[in-house]
């Protein structure tokens, strides 16, 4: 008791609580289901921008896109690491994403379909995704704060390089504007989905307030990406797929429609178009790949004991 | 103009393919520090290839850019070699590659970072301090997996026997290159072959792989005339400008 | 004109797309008799695709022959089902896939030759003796694998579970549909779903294969929201006459 | 002797030998290699062509190119049929290609590189395909020259298809007429080379010319493949990569230049550009599906230990 008193002291006082301190156990636990969850989010948000490398139409493209999605898997070691510090193995973290026991942010359960999905990502995807982060660099947890600012600052670049992308398309052929308006129909609505439940559904949400945890609810940061967004979405000339869009001038607050609640929750529950490709093309990746690790292994192992062994001869 | 032009394209062709094969990568690695580690690589590559493209596109003269000459030539007109096309294979494959190419990038790189021409010898300097990573990257790799599992051993010996017809086409010199040599302006490949056997040779024996016998070389890649690989890489490569000729991306 | 048009185009794509995916076995198959019968599937399938276009061509009136509509529409102007455009996978897999969907087609080309339509009457009934074979022959692999060896028993059981959620989807009936079925000119499909379930029941008993569980069905191939590989699919398909505009071949 | 003599005489008078015939060791083993050679050719010669299918650039040719390449299937079914009447399984047949043991038209080292090669193939290399099995068709062995008979009918339709494709290309844009001429420079020589050594350097021909296997020589067959094809040539606008060609008027025959045999060579031992990935396409299609032949073998050893089953209930 005196343990959690100190402890919230601690985060009340905005001290960061390191890998050594005390902590209660349900903060460790929420805290690595948050941090595993985001470092999934990671890596299987490289997924839907892989599939668009070896098409990127210019090189120029093309090495933006292979460069953000090395940045995301960097990321993903960073909280990955991070989680690793609150007493769990990247190996167990990954068994539970592939089975299906911890997920990852439900965004990436769609496809990219077209070369303006991967403007859109970068553009509405990376900006939710820092609307959702910026206020976790004040998070409570030493080690989950640096990580994110260090995530922060590589996808502001992402986000920017994807509103280029949307740019040049709104000023190209017709065809590359119908794609650029077809991307953003697809997408909006799940985008707004990433900032969670409505805070009337939502659980859980004061003791993640109280340790500092989460800074703001789901529907402050849903609003604030809206309002930054849509005169975005303005300048680039496209149409958000929502005819209940309207600006309220009394709270200088874009009103938007009702959110498909229950795709929402068909798709965090696995019946999103992607969920099983995800999961199958990373755990496909790894289980083919086992033979690799082992030979890393057995290498090191053979290596330790010629060490082992020329140490004893030296010894002789 | 003419030979260093068709000199640069084929550095550049070189890079690019070989930057988008690793490129095919990723979301299939067998770790993801290697994902990390096979784009970054990708990216060295690509960025050769870009800076290449681009000089290339000046020397001719002609209007055309990096991406012009990337996405609007048929294989035909592609200049690499046929190394660098063949598909990934299996993790050891690609470190197999991956290892022959370095194992002669870097020593090349450094040569042609002392060239009369100036871009070249730019791009080289960058090139060698990557290529200097590739090679110390992919032996690493060929020497845990040789001296790996059995499993691991097997699959490495197939890539070393399937790619030794490949490595032939490194050294060979051409009319354009002997001319380019001759002027200060191109690196001899022939007098790097002793380093890069020395390269493979020590790396293959700590990773107690047989060499492969040295038969029939494959070539053709500087004339165009490629492996049935190439078209469908070009094919996924070229795709959406191919499709929305003109429009700017 | 613009219903019997989307309509149309929609059966054209199912078949063309499952077609171009069979063919991809030549020079993989298992056995030769089997490259001998996928590629007669998708030999059957690509011809009622060219019929089915060339007729979709005829309905839009603007001079866009069978050509024009495979090549040179994008992903998202593609009308087919997602079941078709899924990866071929292991033998188990596409035959799954392909008795998933004949189970299908045969029923339903059996009422589509009932059309007012006289040229989907005559390209449906012309198509009904061919579904008749596939329908037999993916049935007697699925029994074959399904109640094989423990390894083919579990590949068949996998590729029911990973495929049955692209099942809903070929019963669907969207407002095109709708006024069609009204008019006589489409089949309805959704009173063959008892005969498609007797089908599929009656094999996969036989096969020892567990029945998946109908959950959420994947949906959006006649409004374009397709899976990501129809893209990858249609830029090997497309690739020539996307890179010389207005050739002939 | 008297048996081989009564064999001879039915050779002489264009009499079939048929299965159950008395043969001469010589000739049975000749005929297996032979049947066996063509019958890999058929099966080996459907990946280069295979090669195009997904890209072929109309449905016509789609169709077209996927049921050649099913007819070349099917050639390839009979010519194992044909040489299992022979006392050898297609087991042994396939396992003594993909061991290179046995070998295939050498033509299928080469790679396709454009849709040109698809009409150039179809046109040439069946057309030199024709050349060597007309005469097939009046071979003293019945179930081959049988088997050559459908072969040929079908392979005519398929080289008109392929000049055909070639028309369309030389009466097309630049490119495509590019395309054409780049792919006959690749492939003249190597068609040449279809026809066998030089007719000085054939060991070999006396035998099978005697048990009427071969009615020609190699040099006989190439000359008037070379004489037909020409004029085709010049009709298409297309220039034969020979400088040395020239219309000997006397002769009136057509001289060309000198094949280069040590490339024949080197092809035929195993170092041409494709034939370790022809070989490896084919073995790793036949390894990587023995599961499904095993599930055949395993179903049908079910079912039949289900009918003895139900067989004792009934007679019980």
């Amino acid at each position: 008791a005196a343990l959690a008193a100190r402890f919230q002291a601690k985060v009340d006082a905005e001290e960061k609580i390191e890998p050594n301190d005390w902590m209660p156990e349900a903060y460790r636990k929420t805290l690595i289901r948050q941090i595993a969850q985001h470092a999934h989010s990671e890596i299987v948000g490289m997924l839907p921008e892989g599939n668009w490398i070896t098409r990127a139409p210019s090189l120029k493209r093309k090495a933006a896109l292979l460069a953000k999605v090395q940045d995301e898997g960097g990321h993903g070691l960073y909280l990955y690491a991070a989680a690793e510090t609150l007493g769990v193995s990247r190996e167990e973290l990954f068994e539970m994403l592939i089975s299906s026991r911890q997920k990852y942010s439900s965004i990436f359960n769609y496809p990219t379909l077209s070369w303006a999905d991967i403007g859109v990502i970068g553009w509405l995807v990376d900006g939710a995704a820092i609307m959702n982060q910026i206020p976790l660099c004040r998070c409570s947890y030493g080690p989950y704060a640096r990580a994110m600012i260090r995530v922060c600052k590589e996808e502001s670049f992402h986000q920017r390089q994807g509103f280029e992308i949307m740019l040049t398309l709104s000023r190209g052929t017709p065809e590359q504007k119908a794609m650029a308006q077809d991307a953003l129909n697809r997408w909006w609505w799940p985008v707004l989905m990433m900032f969670g439940p409505s805070d009337k559904e939502s659980a859980n949400t004061d003791a993640t307030m109280r340790w500092k945890i989460k800074r703001f609810t789901n529907d402050e940061l849903r609003q604030k990406f809206v309002d930054a967004t849509i005169p975005q979405a303005q300048h680039l000339g496209l149409t958000l797929p929502d005819p209940d869009l309207k600006f309220n001038e009394e709270t200088q607050h874009w009103e938007f429609g009702e959110i498909d609640w229950a795709e929402f929750k068909r798709v965090v529950a696995g019946d999103g178009p992607c969920n099983k490709q995800r999961i199958k093309q990373r755990k496909t990746a790894y289980e083919g790949g086992a033979w690799v690790r082992e030979a890393a292994t057995a290498y090191a192992e053979k290596r330790a004991a010629r060490a082992r062994g020329a140490a004893r001869i030296a010894a002789e | 103009m003419q030979p260093l032009f068709d000199y640069t394209l084929r550095l550049a062709d070189n890079a690019l393919v070989l930057g988008h094969r690793l490129s095919e990568w990723i979301g299939h690695a067998p770790v993801l520090e290697e994902e990390l580690a096979l784009g970054n690589m990708g990216l060295d590559l690509i960025g050769q290839a870009r800076s290449l493209y681009a000089y290339a596109g000046e020397i001719e003269g002609k209007g055309r850019d990096e991406d012009a000459l990337a996405y609007l030539r048929d294989a035909v007109s592609y200049r690499n070699i046929l190394l660098v096309e063949q598909p990934n294979g299996d993790f050891a494959a690609t470190m197999m590659r991956q290892l022959m190419y370095a194992a002669f990038a870097y020593p090349f790189t450094t040569a042609l970072a002392k060239s009369k021409d100036a871009t070249l010898a730019a791009v080289a300097a960058k090139a060698e301090k990557e290529m200097a990573y590739h090679v110390r990257h992919s032996a690493e790799w060929i020497i845990r997996l040789g001296d790996g599992t059995e499993e691991s051993h097997a699959r490495t010996q197939a890539a070393a026997d399937e790619l030794w017809p490949f490595v032939g086409e490194m050294f060979e010199v051409d009319g354009v290159e002997r001319e380019l040599i001759a002027a200060g302006i191109a690196a001899d490949p022939v007098p790097l072959k002793a380093e890069w056997e020395r390269t493979l040779t020590r790396v293959l024996d700590e990773a107690t792989i047989a060499r492969p016998r040295d038969g029939w070389m494959q070539t053709g890649g500087r004339a165009g005339r490629h492996t049935e690989h190439l078209g469908h890489l070009l094919a996924d490569l070229q795709y959406l400008q191919r499709a929305h000729p003109g429009a700017t991306w």
